[in-house]
């Protein structure tokens, strides 16, 4: 009981930073930053999982946990190689 | 042109190996838990993305060994075949035949186990095959 | 090499949460194979690893996470102005692949510190620093940490 | 053997697809691949068609799951006559191809795209699940961006972007239909889709899903006004691909249709009857109106594409079984004499050297043999008897009439007048007239790979118009199949299921 | 949460059917990706969302009892969404192709095989 | 009967062989077939005129009733022996008129194609070979009068024919299937028997119309005619056989054969008379005008069909002898004419008659065949075709209720006919002899038909009772429908026909002297001549040409964003009709949302819009990102674990796609104007509304699960699995996973082969 | 016991998360606001998921957790040097108070390796 509701305070203040990141993905002002606040938004999504797996009592999220933290270093890496190669943003 | 580093490619070759196992690791529990050919053909080909991003796509060529078109013909022969010994013994495509007792980690066996490693091989084949063209085009 | 499988033999059973022999030896078997699969991508590993000395290694990481997380608290929360940011030039005293990359992600996971890049004769690391006094300051704390630590437990 | 007959025009050209992928280092082992699946394909579909003539139907349950839970593969006649269909044309453009393709493009995949593209249609026409129809469409589809844009030209690129956009949503529907029909009708069986709805289970949005489904089948179709894509892109790629495309594509569109609208929506017959009625006669009539503008070989032809296929929904509209062996009999005729016809075209790219009418002309003076083989498809498509196409379209007047559907009878035989009058502009320009300047291969022989298919095919034609009593018998016992979905209902899922 | 999906799936339609009309060749690239995702989320729909859980045999239990998500439209939407990958790869080289091939990212401009 | 037909057309794909190995002897021994048919035909005369009409008769395609049946009766017999004999003699003539020449084979077996296609024809018993053959008439026909196809005024013309008798022909076709349903049968020898039934049906009229239509154009009728003239672009022979002995006559066959069906009714009466009165005089007058002695038969052509039409129209018994009598000696002397002019033409290097005279002393034979054939046209005894004359001018006494009108009427056109016989007999063969110097008689194959024909014609004036009344006492009798008597003596006495006759002759006589001043006269009307029904074909074809251009830049007009417009506005307006107009839609049903699933469903819309906003591709493509992820999160919030990670996973990679091709992508650019806008995003807000309430009228049905259930109870014991969902997808619905993959493959294939093939490296493909 | 053990880590976790975004907001320029993303988020997505593993108790769930935790250590300075390379070499602006670049030095050498020699 204690542990759900402390996940769902978590999801809250979380869900705060999602916003946030957010402001500074569509701000920007240039790639790098966008690229900085998708790479901060994939980990808040894992957080998400981790605390939304307490929540939901299902273990699976941490499955998709792991997939993102994967998948979404990738995605930044990509990106990034983007960027370095004078891409348009 | 590579984002070749030295912190880029000791990562690459830690993640790598790691990154494959959590792929067999999604398709051998794919039957049971949430995982699967597809999926777990996805992470694998995201492991040998990660190499050809960082250190090209020759090093990633190399890695793979063979052409990702292989590997693609491969898994869908594969698939295919999953399906055919229960046609030729005068039953319906697809029908499954499966091994009486489970074996230890993987668990039970049988021709829609062999079909999802098919699936595995296509998507990642696929996969490389679309990346490798890509990068090969960008040069 | 085969510390490395045994590694990722443990990675499998933490992964499956199967703790069985069967377990072990097919996590072992699978990461010898995902070895010799990784081989031709070539890199330097370590020279060795002094295991006795790891655990030491590892606190003293865990407790650099954990000042440099309060220091980046009280960075975002106080006014920008208090900030004294530089990127610096650090020698490289290491060599081999793997110990410099080990150094720049220590250094970006800790103390208000982040690699940028390493130079292309791989003889530098350029960091960048929240606050420093001063760049020589910067370079003395990394030669006397976590570099001279990576040495006694790598070399 | 008999038991896996449904299944085995869809796994001989996919082996045959798999081996010509694998074989990509031995060019002939290839393309004598591609040319023994093709045979593989024509046997198995004839001993398909042969089976469920006689036996009414052939239902595999793949995977041996029971009905509706799996997936069943169900060979009706209609099914199994477009099966041999398409295995007559891809043994016919498989052994084209041989001549026509380049190796380059051969070295690119291009019979492996083939044996993948009739895999699919073969599944389309097999599959007794609508979902799975769904998978095959895009099996046949993604063969199809692939064929199409194969060799990177502008024109085929933007063709492509033409088709891909629109036969993508064409796909969306289609998608969104399945989904949807699945939340009301709780199953994916085209049998058991028939049932559930027939017993009256949310009858304003089966017609709502039967609209979508009517879209989405159109644009595959090419019917008016969602036929676009077509005359954009089928001539833009080599001959031997156009003729394919030609011959079955569309032809798949226009399958799904006669099953959605003979099988699984029946509720409200009255209001899309009239509807269909309406989009065959503007699908005739503005597809013969747009061969009319055309000057150029493939273009004149795509457009009679979209004209011919309003006569088969004229069938489905009609909706009587003589109307439904009309329809039959003209699919079958169509098929073999559209492929025919862009093979023919290719015949004369070959000896001009172009497509484009006003360079062409002068190849019934020089080539009459070559001339009067290019007229027997061409006045078939324009309905001069006793080629097959009369038949096609006597049985649809014939039908017509019988309806009282006098005005749209009156404009079918119109248009193939109009028909006509294209197939015999094409003969004025490319064979009758002069030419501007002598072709690049006046006196070479046309290899026997480019001919022999295209005396084949008119061979075909010519037989089935005079032997159009059988075939026509069959068409009829296929209608009446299609008349009576009570009996598929029943052959999937078991006696009496229909009730 | 149906009704609030129902709204999202149309405002995802909306706006994907609206970038697909764009000029642009990337609008409508990026459009048809809309468009997929509106898809797949209605098929999932129509197994009317519950937050039951997946639709996974405990272990132990010989077979899965209710309440459990409908596992159905979750495999059509698994088939759809890897189908789409491969459908949007191809798309996104055609485009590329096409890009490099007319020279111009302005579909009105790709008119020469018409008429 | 079936297989004297097959010969012909053995024989005709064997020509191009036979000319190849025979050389000159080919077209000899090709005429030996339809000879020998010929003769096979005359030893039939017997038994038809006994009235024992022999038929065979095989089943076609049984299902709709058609069958390959053929019958000889009087009718048929007149038709196949013209078709046979007179073909005989166009082969051998052909074969003299095109020596040398490369195409003569093609000739020989076109002609040979349309032989036994005519031959069909009138043999045919079921409406639907008669319509068979009929149409192969009219395709033969097309590629013989296209036989100069490098000129464009024979192609042109060729196609002008084919496209009126082929509108014609289709009609007739609807007509035929309209009569076979009004009759109970498609028999044409049954028809007759069920006249009643079939008048007194609804369907009645409309079939008479429409099968008269398929008369009308064959038979050239008036307006139909125009096409006629135009086919004399075909060579001479052609237009002897084709276009004056037989296909022509085709229409008149068919209303003859219909005759005892469909005759005798008013409707009948009053269309099939007044086109027939109305084209006889037409092609007179039209005659008369002409300086090209070829044109000018075309024209007596188009007034001798009017003059049969007309009789067959009265549908009396007098009115079928001279229909029948007419139809053999028409055939007779205008086939020789055309020869006759054939050779002229071939001789001196002109037709026309301004150019032509003197010749007969340098072509005598075909001097002779020409004059007598010209006079039996004018009808002057003791020729046969005064004896048609004759049969005629009492025939049209029993025009009801108009006979004095069609009797000035064809007085007239008589008239002039005499007059263009004068020119046609005269003007070329007396009087000074103009430039063509070189002229001499023309070879043994051209006059061999003429002279055998215009003999023919006079022996059938002298001896009419034993040579014509074999023929045409049974032709009439079948046309008819019951026995018809005809009798024949070369000599009528003084009836007032024969006044008629010699007035009309005197008549004719005026005008033929008067024809160049006639001519000269009326040359400021030419231009009113113009307005014809010809001009109306023409206006017809170029206003389907622009129709045709305009639809096309205002359907196909390379605008993929209307094309799309279209589409979608199409889905939406019908299946959005098809939902609003029959369900209504009903508040969902609670359940209510958690703060995250808000957030989360807020999330995407604003990536939504953030995708349509966005400038620069990357922030699109990073915004449809977003969306993706949503839609993973909200699989994974409701039970979708396996789509949630195949989601996330899938979602990644695809930015790495647009990653890796981005590069070379343009920026996102405003191109369309507001307005646009505006039209788009109408459509596109519709659509997003029907798929709103298609969402929540379907999720609020009830939800029916016989799938889910038993996936639920069967796929741990039966297949072995507990992630029901990959059950699902590898075992229960492999079947669709197998399609998936190789859709993948193929997507693989395609962009590896697409981005390594480059046009440049491409040899040719066809 | 364990469930306040659990929840104070998730809360923990949660507010290093929440740091991390905030930073990102407030901080000046690129470098410091991956300054802080790279840590902050790191250690707090760990501490999360250690409060997840806990949670379950199960050896395979905490397993899993651990692995990763070790994921997002191995990637996450990766991920930041990749983007701070490429957003410096690109000419993301340092903010003006920053008191030294030495990269920038020694980038315009190897630009120019002329200067180089002059100097
Ligand atoms: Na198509
Ligand atoms: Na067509």
């Amino acid at each position: 009981m204690t542990a759900a509701v402390g996940a769902a305070l978590a999801l809250a203040l979380i869900g705060a930073g999602v916003l946030l990141a957010f402001v500074r993905l569509v701000r920007g002002p240039d790639l790098a930053n966008r690229v900085v606040a998708v790479d901060l938004l994939s980990a808040l999504g894992i957080g998400v999982a981790g605390a939304g797996s307490v929540l939901a009592g299902d273990p699976v999220y941490l499955d998709v946990a792991l997939v993102l933290a994967l998948v979404a270093f990738l995605g930044t890496v990509a990106f990034a190689r983007y960027a370095e190669r004078g891409g348009d943003e | 042109m590579t984002l070749d580093s030295p912190i880029l490619r000791s990562a690459t070759r830690l993640l790598l190996p790691l990154t494959l196992m959590f792929s067999v690791f999604l398709l051998v529990r794919g039957h049971n838990e949430p995982g699967g050919g597809f999926v777990g053909g996805l992470v694998a080909a995201a492991a040998f993305a990660l190499v050809l991003l960082v250190q090209g796509r020759d090093a990633a060529r190399d890695l793979l060994r063979v052409d990702p078109l292989s590997l693609v013909a491969a898994g869908l022969f594969t698939a295919l075949c999953s399906g055919l010994p229960p046609l030729l013994a005068g039953g319906a495509f697809m029908t499954g035949a499966w091994l009486k007792t489970p074996l230890p980690v993987v668990g039970k066996l049988g021709t829609p186990v062999l079909f999802d490693v098919g699936v595995y091989l296509v998507v990642l084949g696929i996969v490389m095959a679309i990346l490798f063209a890509l990068a090969e085009e960008e040069r | 090499m085969k510390l490395e499988a045994l590694a990722l033999a443990l990675g499998w059973m933490a992964l499956t949460g199967d703790g069985s022999p069967a377990a072990a030896v097919f996590g072992l078997g699978l990461g010898l194979a995902l070895l010799r699969l990784s081989k031709p991508l070539g890199g330097e590993g370590f020279a060795r690893v002094r295991l006795h000395r790891l655990p030491g290694f590892a606190l003293f990481f865990a407790r650099e996470i954990v000042v440099s997380n309060l220091k980046v608290a009280a960075a975002v929360l106080a006014p920008a102005g208090r900030l004294r940011p530089a990127i610096v030039a650090v020698p490289l005293r290491l060599d081999r692949d793997a110990e410099i990359a080990l150094l720049a992600d220590l250094i970006t996971l800790t103390p208000g510190t982040l690699s940028l890049d390493v130079s292309s004769d791989r003889r530098t690391l350029y960091v960048h620093a929240m606050s420093t006094q001063s760049p020589d300051e910067l370079r003395r704390e990394i030669r006397d940490g976590f570099e001279r630590r990576i040495l006694e437990v790598f070399r | 053997m008999t038991r896996a007959l449904p299944v085995l025009p869809v796994l001989v050209p996919l082996a045959t697809a798999i081996a010509c992928l694998a074989l990509h280092a031995f060019p002939r082992a290839r393309r004598a691949a591609s040319v023994g699946g093709a045979v593989l394909l024509l046997l198995a579909a004839a001993a398909l068609l042969r089976h469920v003539d006689a036996a009414e139907f052939a239902v595999l349950q793949v995977g041996a799951w029971p009905a509706p839970f799996g997936i069943s593969l169900v060979a009706d006649r209609f099914a199994a006559i477009l099966v041999l269909l398409t295995g007559v044309t891809g043994l016919a453009v498989a052994v084209y191809s041989l001549g026509s393709i380049d190796g380059v493009r051969e070295a690119h995949g291009y019979h492996t795209l083939f044996h993948v593209l009739l895999a699919g249609v073969c599944m389309a026409f097999l599959t007794g699940d609508l979902f799975n129809l769904y998978v095959a469409f895009e099996v046949m589809l993604m063969a199809s961006f692939v064929l199409l844009a194969l060799g990177g030209e502008r024109a085929q690129l933007e063709g492509a972007v033409k088709y891909v956009t629109l036969n993508l949503l064409s796909s969306g529907f289609f998608l969104v239909a399945v989904g949807t029909l699945y939340g009301v009708a709780g199953t994916l069986n085209m049998a058991d889709l028939a049932r559930t709805l027939e017993s009256g289970v949310a009858p304003g949005l089966s017609t709502t899903l039967a609209c979508l489904l009517l879209v989405a089948f159109g644009i595959k179709a090419a019917v008016f006004p969602l036929f676009f894509w077509l005359p954009a892109s089928y001539h833009t790629p080599p001959v031997a691909v156009s003729a394919v495309f030609a011959g079955l594509l569309t032809k798949v569109g226009v399958y799904a249709l006669v099953r959605a609208f003979t099988l699984i929506f029946r509720a409200e017959p009255e209001f899309t009857d009239a509807l269909i009625l309406g989009i065959a006669v503007f699908t005739m009539v503005t597809g013969v109106l747009g061969a009319a503008a055309q000057f150029e070989f493939r273009r004149v032809l795509s457009f009679h594409i979209v004209s011919q296929i309003g006569y088969m929904v004229l069938g489905l509209g009609l909706a009587t079984p003589l109307a439904l062996a009309g329809t039959v009999f003209y699919l079958m005729h169509h098929i073999v004499v559209k492929t025919n016809l862009f093979l023919v075209a290719g015949l004369v790219k070959w000896l001009g050297g172009t497509l484009a009418l006003e360079s062409l002309g002068g190849i019934y003076k020089r080539r009459p043999a070559l001339a009067l083989l290019f007229l027997v498809p061409a006045f078939s498509l324009a309905g001069i008897p006793p080629l097959s196409g009369f038949w096609g379209k006597l049985v649809l007047v014939k039908a017509g009439l019988d309806a009282g559907q006098y005005l749209v009878t009156a404009i079918a035989l119109a248009v193939s007048l109009l028909t006509l009058y294209s197939m015999t502009k094409l003969w004025n320009e490319a064979f009758w007239k002069e030419p501007p300047a002598p072709g690049p291969r006046e006196d070479q022989p046309l290899p026997w790979t480019l001919l022999g298919p295209v005396v084949a095919l008119a061979a075909i034609t010519v037989a089935v118009g005079l032997a159009a009593g059988p075939v026509f018998d069959l068409a009829s016992r296929a209608g009446a199949q299609l008349s009576d979905p009570a009996r598929y209902v029943e052959a999937v899922l078991g006696p009496g299921a229909a009730r | 949460m149906t009704a609030l999906l129902a709204v999202v799936i149309g405002i995802l339609y909306g706006a994907g059917l609206y970038l697909v009309m764009r000029r642009s060749i990337v609008k409508l690239v990026l459009g048809l990706g809309l468009l997929t995702h509106a898809a797949n989320l209605l098929i999932f729909t129509m197994g009317r969302v519950s937050r039951d859980g997946a639709p996974i045999v405990p272990p132990g239990a010989a077979e899965l009892t209710a309440p459990y998500s409908d596992p159905v439209p979750q495999a059509l939407v698994l088939t759809a969404i890897v189908i789409s990958f491969g459908v949007q790869a191809f798309l996104l080289v055609l485009v590329k192709l096409a890009h490099r091939a007319t020279g111009t990212d302005d579909l009105d401009a790709l008119r020469s095989t018409d008429q | 009967m079936l297989t004297s037909i097959l010969l012909l057309f053995a024989a005709s794909s064997l020509a191009p062989l036979a000319h190849r190995a025979l050389g000159k002897r080919a077209g000899v021994c090709l005429a030996a077939v339809p000879a020998l048919l010929f003769a096979h035909f005359v030893g039939q005369l017997g038994s038809v005129t006994a009235g024992r009409a022999s038929a065979e008769s095989w089943d076609w395609v049984a299902g709709l009733g058609i069958r390959l049946a053929f019958h000889l009766d009087g009718l048929s017999l007149l038709f196949a022996l013209l078709v046979t004999g007179i073909g005989a003699l166009v082969l051998v003539y052909g074969a003299g008129y095109l020596e040398g020449d490369p195409r003569l084979p093609r000739f020989s077996a076109a002609m040979l194609f349309f032989m036994a296609a005519m031959l069909g024809l009138v043999l045919a018993d079921d409406a639907i070979a008669l319509f068979v053959f009929w149409e192969l008439t009219s395709v033969s026909s097309y590629l013989l009068i296209g036989f100069d196809h490098e000129q464009e005024k024979a192609r042109k013309s060729a196609l002008q024919a084919l496209f009126v008798t082929g509108a014609g022909g289709l009609a007739m076709l609807a007509g035929l299937l309209l009569l076979g349903e009004a009759a109970g049968t498609l028999q044409l020898s049954a028809l007759g028997a069920e006249a009643a039934r079939i008048q007194g049906h609804s369907l009645h009229l409309p079939a008479l119309l429409l099968i008269l239509l398929g008369a009308f154009t064959k038979s050239a009728q008036f307006p139909f005619h125009f096409w006629l003239p135009g086919a004399m672009a075909a060579p001479s022979p052609v237009s002897a056989y084709l276009h004056s002995a037989t296909m022509v006559k085709a229409g008149i066959y068919l209303l003859a054969r219909l005759n005892p069906a469909l005759g005798g009714t008013d409707a009948w009466h009053y269309l099939v008379i007044l086109a027939g009165a109305t084209t006889l005089v037409t092609g007179a007058v039209l005659a008369y005008g002409q300086t090209d002695l070829k044109r000018l038969l075309a024209f007596t052509t188009v007034s001798a069909l009017g003059t049969l039409t007309l009789l067959v129209g009265i549908s009396t018994e007098h009115s079928a002898r001279a229909a029948m009598a007419f139809l053999l000696v028409h055939a007779l002397y205008k086939a020789a004419l055309f020869l006759g002019v054939g050779a002229i033409d071939h001789e001196a290097g002109t037709r026309d008659v301004r150019e032509l005279g003197g010749l007969a002393r340098a072509m005598p034979l075909t001097a002779f065949a020409v004059c007598a054939s010209a006079l039996s046209m004018a009808g002057l005894p003791p020729l046969f075709g005064y004896v048609a004359k004759e049969f005629f001018h009492e025939a049209k006494q029993e025009v009801p209720r108009a006979a004095a009108w069609v009797s000035t009427a064809s007085f007239f056109g008589s008239a002039l006919v005499a007059a263009a016989a004068g020119l046609v007999a005269w003007r070329p063969f007396f009087g000074r002899r103009r430039s063509q110097l070189s002229a001499h008689e023309a070879p043994p194959a051209l006059w061999l038909g003429p002279v055998l024909l215009a003999l023919l014609g006079v022996a059938l004036g002298l001896f009419p009772g034993s040579l014509a009344v074999p023929l045409i006492q049974p032709a009439a009798s079948a046309m008819r429908g019951e026995p018809t008597v005809v009798e024949l003596a070369p000599w009528l006495g003084l009836s007032p026909a024969l006044v008629q006759s010699l007035l009309m002759l005197a008549a004719g006589a005026v005008l033929y002297a008067v024809h160049d001043r006639a001519l000269a006269a009326l040359a400021p009307l030419r231009g009113l001549a113009k307005l014809g029904p010809d001009r109306g074909y023409q206006a017809l074809m170029a206003g389907l040409v622009a129709l045709a251009r305009a639809q096309t830049r205002a359907l196909q007009n390379g605008v993929l964003g209307v094309y799309l417009l279209v589409t979608i506005g199409s889905a939406v307006a019908l299946a959005g009709y098809a939902l609003f107009s029959r369900v209504a839609l009903a508040a969902p049903a609670g359940g209510g949302v958690r703060l995250g699933e808000a957030a989360v469903a807020l999330a995407m819309v604003v990536g939504a819009i953030a995708v349509i906003r966005a400038r620069t591709t990357l922030i699109g493509v990073a915004a449809l990102g977003v969306v993706g992820y949503g839609v993973a999160v909200i699989f994974l919030l409701f039970g979708g674990p396996d789509l949630a990670l195949t989601q996330f996973a899938i979602e990644t990679l695809s930015v790495l796609l647009f990653v890796l091709v981005l590069r070379r992508l343009p920026p996102m650019r405003q191109l369309s104007p507001p307005s646009e806008h505006l039209r788009d995003g109408f459509v596109a807000v519709a659509g997003g509304l029907f798929v709103t309430a298609l969402v929540l009228a379907a999720t609020a049905t009830p939800h029916a699960t016989p799938l889910r259930d038993w996936f639920a109870a069967n796929s741990l014991a039966a297949a072995n699995g507990r992630n029901v969902v990959n059950v699902i997808l590898v075992d229960f619905r492999a079947f669709d996973t197998l399609g998936e993959i190789t859709v993948l493959a193929v997507a693989a294939l395609g962009v590896a082969a697409l981005l390594r093939l480059r046009p440049e490296d491409r040899k040719e493909s066809l | 016991m364990t469930g306040a053990l659990v929840a104070a880590l998730l809360l923990l976790g949660a507010a290093f998360m929440l740091l991390a975004a905030l930073g990102l907001i407030r901080l000046p320029d690129l470098y410091l606001r991956m300054s802080a993303t790279s840590k902050a988020a790191t250690l707090g997505a760990s501490l999360i998921l250690a409060g997840a593993g806990l949670h379950f108790g199960t050896a395979a769930v905490a397993g899993r957790a651990v692995v990763v935790i070790v994921f997002l250590f191995l990637t996450a300075p990766v991920a930041a040097h990749a983007i701070g390379r490429a957003g410096y070499r690109r000419g993301s602006p340092l903010w003006e108070g920053t008191i030294a670049d030495e990269m920038r030095e020694a980038e315009a050498r190897r630009r120019d390796p002329e200067r180089r020699n002059d100097a």
